[in-house]
């Protein structure tokens, strides 16, 4: 930390970068985009957990009066959802945006301006699929929404539309991202960044657009057919015309497993840049390491019916879904002891960052060791569920992504902003975390194994389940004190916090060469790599600022524009002409789409059309 | 020797640095999509086949349909014939999409087909694209009066899970070669206003590869959906 | 997507040795073929009575798949990335689509 | 095998140990670990060989972990570490050390889900459950028996579930006695071949007892709200019950004594009370039901109802049998009851709770509920029947309905049902 006090801040630099709304709004700069996103979903974290603290109010005590069932319903689904697809994967979307061209020593992404695109999508889904609340229709069929209860018969109101358009807004934008990351990573590296030089970072994000790639059009074609059966009449899920119902479920979960291993593995990936870092040593089996994710991933694809174990697909299924997913628990060992042996032999400094990366190691792998235990078909039919489920997916989810998205938010915060975040505030809010996020999860173990479903908007008295709610409801209202104390310590940095320099921690990797925060094109000189960790093997020195803009030096960048948000615009809005259909407007509807699409189509033309940078 | 070679990369500042592999990012861009349409595909077939034979009541594809099952008796629905005809049309459209490229390649090299009308016809890519996109027109022609001789033949998408998973399924697969239809004329504009050459050929490249996609999948429906009972 | 038109075009194209247009109309001939043989053994009772006309045709099917994406689509004389691209996802693909048919007791039982 | 018995008696001594109060607990009457049932035997001792590998390998890796973090605590002015960039032997020991532990898990697991999955014995007692939003039905297809929310199984007798619904998925869960099983719709055409819609399980090792069941799958609105009872009883008693079940109504409808003015017992009452004396046992003895299956969902504030009222059977015959009760229930030896709709109410008064186990079976929770079920239990699809109740579902203030003294006749003629 000693550079922090006398690296100059990036101010002193010569030009000043435009500001402003609209100079956001237009934004075709990666770590813009990065920043963009890691605001709005830590703000839909704050929602996600609003919601899930009324779920913990109404389950303090038995028989709760709090909420009505109904609204009950509606919280734990779009919790749910918020918390899956509108927190963990855009905050691994900013980290993506951030650093994946800073690590490999690029100036920007393949396609700066799908990349706006993606965000302003999110944006709008994300909306659009809350604005349900304001007319009281909120998404109420689980996260994972199961038909038949979803189909029109059982839910004819506008909470399900909302779900599964909002949930096809979304997959637009985490597809166009992963097209774009995937090129970027494979064709913007860096001379002699050769993929076995990668930071693991980009390494886990690399494997997890391909996760995003194959697993996302499934679930697209499932809301396909819901949205069909929904809106025509199709009979993809009605049971009385011969069809399976449990079609949805085998559809969902062949999405749904990829997608934890897309929640997880960029948390895995910020661990692995923290670990080394404050232990002064490389990352233990760097190789393996990439092997296990990519094995993970594979695996990950045939492993979804462990969801399922209940249905009775037979013993033979049964027998094939358990084996292949006690298989994935070995490569996820591996990272785990790798981990704790980049750590041993070091010199490790407990900084926030560190914390929270320790944390992750420690408590995903309680998540993991009740995932194997929900592995075995006959053990499970007593734990599927109930809140021994709830458990191990907040162990993993919370205990493992979040603890590693906050790592990565300590850590690279100074990179994004240019200054420090308080180590006091941190090292309360990570103790605050750690302790609450235990009191309020570690007893869903024992209500769950002692008889509590979940999704369950009231549990009665007298059955040994009052005393573990509790706890886990105390444990909640702590969390959210610990979260406001981190988005606290976010907000005062920005301004109070000590000035870092180009590599505050004194990290290896590429992207802590550049100024705090880096120019607009990255590297004023792309970079030309040696090995793994540049900045400790003396392959490079660090640049403590950029006096020049773009344009003095020379280096051609992507003009701002606004037509992506208009695509994304019009794109939202034709999806969201649907509703009126269920509102007994079909031409209402019908003329919305064409009109939408029309617009849609020709702002996309014109953003094909017009050339991305000016010629030179 | 760091040094060095930054000093070599200075001049990179300047325009851009040539991409790690060389190859243009829309190329790999354009084949992440097609490995990620291979699993939007995979669900659809994966849908009809497992509805396969599941319908409680006609029209069928390959089978009649009895009273009671059937208000009144119902014939096989698909139309063999007609369906290896537009078949074969997609097919000869990718022959013309790939003649197209070559076309748009070879620009600069006046001749390069040899002499002759056919030679001329050769080296003309407007042709080769006009002619993919009215051939893909006509697939979408062929598909149009299929599905609109079912309706009347009474199986819609509503009707049973033959109909519902068979329209989705071939309208999913309609809808790309429309898409495609609509970026082969956009090209064929291109063309007109300024001639594709091969500085181009990669807008024609990607244009292609997605093509022929397309016909490939249609090479797994005809098999799956039409012809095996 | 415009970006980074400019630069070097069609710089994959000239590394690699093209397909002439005879393939291509060689090709074209032997997709003509098998349609045209499939549809026959169709029209077949007996042959569509025994176990061989399931299997023949998607034999059939996999050929022309295998040629289009192999000389159309230049995956054969094409860097070699691009196999990798897509024989990846084409793998998960085909299992999955085994592993549903199989949960929807269809194969092996 | 003697290695995997020594491990589970290990393993019984440290579950016990480390889920001391978890497991086989009064104060825990749902707790998965009471072995009741073979199912649950097996199911616990292969839960029990998991658990103690899974603790195993947590304390083995946080120890580890702990140690190391502790262990490598920066010390000022420390030299840079030795930069180790890996170590093949110790990766590919924790590479097979998991492997292991993974194998001795699997084994007992695939030998389990094999043996839990047999078919059921031929001559167990066949109970089909058909799941509605939100309330069980339990059909006994071998005595023809309809009824619900309370399902009876003999002691020591294999009962075999077959799951169906009629709507949504729902899952039939009792902790205690064994796993669950998911009711997807199955068409009646047969049992689909490639799904196993049923569970099977014997309750060996108890005495009669009541135990809790649940829904476990969520299905809409009152998914918390739908539960009900298993009544494990002798062999007797359950041919007994059966046999009272078998039979229509028994209190027959309308009798021709002139109905009595409310406030008086009257003999009318009469039939109601000596009719059951016919069936040696009708139903589980309340009085003995141990206090864990006792409902205590409390009633809405909004619904008031007068105790004190006493209510006449013979009116309330003729009521239900014209009001729109019809719509909905079966009462057997009822020619308007046959509708299919709610659950079947033949013996109604034999049970111990109403509303898919949610309340007690008593005169003021039955009269609360026959008022305004939908305060009573969210989204409850039968009709808000007392007079002046706001309906839930249109969101209106009844201005006609039942009065409460014909809800007490009503609750009199149910109760009578035994
Ligand atoms: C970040 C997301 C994430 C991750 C990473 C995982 C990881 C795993 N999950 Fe989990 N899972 C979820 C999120 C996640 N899960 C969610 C959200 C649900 C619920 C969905 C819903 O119903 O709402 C769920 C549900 C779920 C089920 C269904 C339960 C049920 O509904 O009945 C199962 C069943 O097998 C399962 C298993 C596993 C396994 C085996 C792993 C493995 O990958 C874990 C591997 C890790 C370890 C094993 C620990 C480290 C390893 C070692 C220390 C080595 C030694 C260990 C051994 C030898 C065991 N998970
Ligand atoms: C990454 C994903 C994630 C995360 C982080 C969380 C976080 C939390 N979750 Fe959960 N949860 C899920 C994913 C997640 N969850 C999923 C997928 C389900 C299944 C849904 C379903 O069944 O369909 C679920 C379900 C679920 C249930 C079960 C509901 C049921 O089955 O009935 C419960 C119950 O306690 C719960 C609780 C919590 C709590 C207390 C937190 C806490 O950690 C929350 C902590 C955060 C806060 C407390 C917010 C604090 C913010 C503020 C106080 C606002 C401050 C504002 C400003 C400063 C501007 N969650
Ligand atoms: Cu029925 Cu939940
Ligand atoms: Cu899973």
């Amino acid at each position: 930390m000693a550079t922090a006090a006398t690296a100059p801040a990036h101010v002193h630099s010569g030009y000043h970068e435009p500001t402003g709304v609209w100079s956001w709004l237009t934004t075709v700069d990666h770590k813009r985009i990065g920043a963009l996103y890691l605001y709005t979903a830590l703000a839909w974290f704050a929602v996600g957990g609003l919601e899930a603290v009324m779920i913990r109010i109404q389950l303090q005590g038995p028989n709760g009066r709090f909420i009505s069932a109904d609204t009950y319903n509606q919280l734990f689904t779009m919790h749910g959802t918020t918390m899956v697809f509108l927190v963990i994967m855009p905050m691994s979307a900013a980290f993506f945006n951030l650093l994946i061209p800073l690590q490999i020593g690029a100036r920007d992404v393949a396609f700066p301006r799908l990349n706006a695109f993606s965000y302003w999508v999110y944006l709008f889904g994300s909306l659009f699929m809350n604005a349900s609340w304001l007319i009281g229709a909120a998404p109420d069929g689980g996260w994972f929404g199961y038909t038949p209860l979803t189909t029109y018969q059982y839910s004819s109101g506008l909470n399900i539309d909302f779900w599964l358009l909002g949930l096809q807004i979304l997959g637009v934008s985490s597809l166009a991202a992963a097209f774009n990351f995937i090129t970027t990573i494979i064709n913007m590296r860096a001379p002699g960044m050769n993929l076995m030089r990668m930071p693991v970072f980009t390494w886990m994000a690399f494997v997890v657009q391909f996760l995003l790639v194959l697993a996302f059009p499934v679930i697209t074609i499932a809301l396909v057919f819901l949205q069909f059966d929904r809106f025509f009449g199709t009979q993809f899920y009605q049971a009385a015309a011969g069809a399976d119902p449990l079609l949805w479920q085998h559809l969902f979960w062949i999405f749904g497993h990829p997608e934890v291993y897309i929640l997880i593995l960029p948390a895995f990936g910020l661990v692995s840049e923290v670990l080394p870092t404050f232990s002064r040593k490389p990352l233990f089996g760097y190789a393996v390491m990439v092997y296990s994710a990519i094995l993970i991933a594979f695996l990950g694809f045939g492993v979804w019916a462990h969801h399922m174990f209940a249905v009775g697909m037979g013993p033979v299924a049964d027998t094939l879904f358990a084996l292949t997913t006690m298989l994935i628990g070995i490569p996820t060992g591996v990272k785990i002891f790798n981990w704790i042996f980049t750590m041993w032999g070091g010199d490790i400094r407990f900084t926030t960052p560190m914390k929270f990366a320790i944390a992750l190691v420690g408590l995903f792998t309680i998540g993991g060791i009740s995932g194997v235990m929900h592995a075995s078909p006959p053990a499970d039919l007593q734990q599927t569920d109930t809140y021994f489920i709830v458990a191990h997916f907040h162990y993993v989810l919370f205990g493992g992504s979040m603890m590693g998205l906050w790592a990565g938010v300590y850590y690279y915060y100074p990179k994004l902003t240019g200054k420090m975040m308080s180590e006091k505030l941190g090292s309360w809010h990570f103790w605050l975390t750690f302790i609450a996020m235990n009191l309020t999860f570690m007893p869903m173990h024992w209500s769950g194994l002692l008889g509590m479903p979940r999704r369950t908007w009231v549990y009665d008295a007298g059955q040994g389940l009052e005393i573990w709610n509790l706890v886990s409801s105390l444990g909640a209202y702590l969390q959210a004190v610990a979260v406001i104390l981190g988005f606290w310590n976010m907000w005062r940095s920005r301004k109070a916090g000590a000035v870092a320099g180009a590599n505050p921690w004194g990290a290896g990797t590429l992207e802590w060469s550049t100024p705090s925060p880096p120019p607009e094109y990255n590297y004023a000189v792309i970079p030309t790599v040696t090995s793994r960790y540049p900045m400790w093997d003396g392959g490079m020195q660090a640049t403590e600022s950029s006096p020049k803009s773009a344009k003095e030096l020379g280096i051609p960048m992507p003009n701002p524009t606004i037509k992506p948000l208009f695509v994304a615009l019009f794109m939202t809005l034709m999806l969201a002409s649907m509703l009126l259909m269920h509102k007994g407007m079909p031409t209402a509807a019908v003329a919305g789409i064409i009109t939408f699409a029309v617009l849609m189509t020709l702002s996309l033309y014109s953003w094909l059309l017009t050339p991305l940078e000016d010629e030179h | 020797m760091a040094t060095a070679a930054a000093a070599a990369a200075g001049v990179v500042g300047h325009g851009h640095p040539p991409t790690t592999t060389g190859l243009e990012h829309r190329k790999i861009a354009i084949w992440a999509f097609i490995g990620s349409e291979c699993m939007l595909f995979t669900s659809l077939i994966s849908t009809y086949l497992a509805y396969k034979g599941r319908s409680v009541t006609g029209p069928f594809p390959h089978e009649v349909c009895n009273p009671p099952q059937c208000a009144t008796t119902m014939q096989p629905i698909l139309d063999i014939p007609v369906t290896s005809v537009s078949t074969f049309v997609l097919l000869m459209s990718s022959l013309a999409m790939v003649m197209g490229l070559a076309a748009v390649q070879n620009k600069d090299k006046p001749g390069w087909a040899g002499t002759g009308w056919w030679a001329r016809i050769q080296e003309s890519s407007r042709i080769w694209i006009m002619m993919t996109a009215i051939l893909g027109a006509t697939f979408l022609g062929f598909q149009a009066y299929e599905f609109t001789s079912f309706v009347h033949e009474g199986l819609t998408i509503r009707k049973n899970l033959f109909g519902s998973s068979f329209f989705t399924l071939t309208g999913f697969h309609g809808a790309h070669v429309t898409v495609g239809v609509l970026w082969l004329l956009t090209l064929y504009a291109i063309d007109v206003r300024r001639g594709l050459g091969p500085k181009d050929a990669l807008l024609v490249d990607i244009a292609a590869l997605y093509w022929h996609f397309v016909d490939v999948v249609w090479i797994a429906i005809f098999t799956l959906v039409y012809l095996i009972k | 997507m415009a970006d980074h038109s400019q630069s070097h075009a069609g710089h994959a194209e000239g590394e690699h040795a093209h397909p002439t247009w005879s393939t291509y109309w060689k090709v074209a001939t032997i997709l003509t073929l098998i349609t045209v043989a499939e549809v026959w053994i169709y029209y077949i009772p007996a042959f569509v009575a025994t176990k061989l006309f399931v299997p023949s045709l998607l034999i059939m099917s996999a050929v022309k798949f295998a040629i289009v994406v192999m000389f159309y689509m230049h995956l054969k004389y094409d860097h070699k990335l691009f196999r990798v691209l897509f024989t990846g996802p084409l793998i998960i693909a085909a299992a999955t689509m085994m592993v549903l048919l199989f949960l929807f007791g269809h194969l092996f039982v | 095998m003697p290695a995997d018995s020594r491990l589970r008696r290990l393993a019984q001594a440290a579950l016990t140990a480390a889920l001391i109060g978890l497991a086989g607990c009064v104060q825990n009457p749902n707790s998965v670990f009471h072995s009741r049932t073979d199912f649950n035997r097996d199911v616990t001792s292969l839960f029990t060989i998991i658990i103690v590998m899974g603790t195993a390998v947590f304390i083995f890796t946080e120890i580890l972990l702990i140690y190391a973090i502790w262990r490598f605590r920066a010390k000022p002015g420390a030299p840079r570490p030795e930069q180790v960039h890996g170590n093949t032997k110790l990766e590919i020991l924790w590479t097979v050390l998991p492997a292991v532990v993974l194998a001795v898990i699997a084994v007992p697991t695939v030998t389990t889900i094999f043996k839990t999955q047999a078919r059921a014995t031929s001559d167990a007692v066949q109970i089909e459950v058909i799941g509605h939003q939100w309330w069980w039905e339990f059909r006994y297809p071998q005595s023809g028996v309809t009824t619900a929310n309370e399902v009876y199984m003999p002691l020591g007798k294999t009962i075999d579930f077959k799951l169906n619904t009629v709507d949504v998925i729902h899952s039939f869960w009792i902790p205690a006695l064994g796993g669950k099983r998911d009711a997807v719709y199955t068409p009646n055409s047969g049992w689909l071949k490639y799904r196993q819609s049923n569970l099977w399980f014997t309750a060996d090792s108890t005495t009669e007892d009541v135990f809790n069941g649940f829904c476990a799958e969520y299905c809409g609105t009152s998914h918390a709200n739908m539960r009900f009872r298993a009544m494990v009883v002798s062999q007797a008693s359950f041919d007994s019950w059966i046999a009272q079940q078998q039979k229509p109504a028994v209190y027959s409808a309308p009798a021709p004594t002139p109905p009595p003015a409310p406030g008086r017992r009257a003999a009318a009452a009469a039939p109601a009370t000596a009719a059951p004396a016919t069936a040696s046992f009708i139903a589980f003895d309340r009085a003995k039901m141990p206090a864990h299956a006792v409902p205590r969902t409390p009633i809405p504030a909004s619904i008031h109802y007068d105790t004190t009222l006493v209510g006449d059977p013979v009116r309330g015959a003729t009521l239900t049998a014209s009001s729109s009760c019809i719509a909905c229930h079966t009462i057997r030896g009822v020619p308007t009851m046959q509708a299919k709709v709610g659950p079947d109410l033949t013996h109604v008064g034999s049970r111990l709770t109403i509303g898919g186990g949610l309340f007690p079976n008593d005169a003021k929770h039955l009269a609360s509920w026959i008022k305004n079920s939908g305060a009573m239990k969210p989204g409850s699809f039968m009709t808000t029947l007392g007079v002046g109740q706001y309906d839930p579902k249109s969101k209106l203030t009844l201005s006609f309905g039942l009065t409460d003294q014909q809800i007490a006749d009503i609750v009199a003629y149910l109760q009578a049902l035994k």
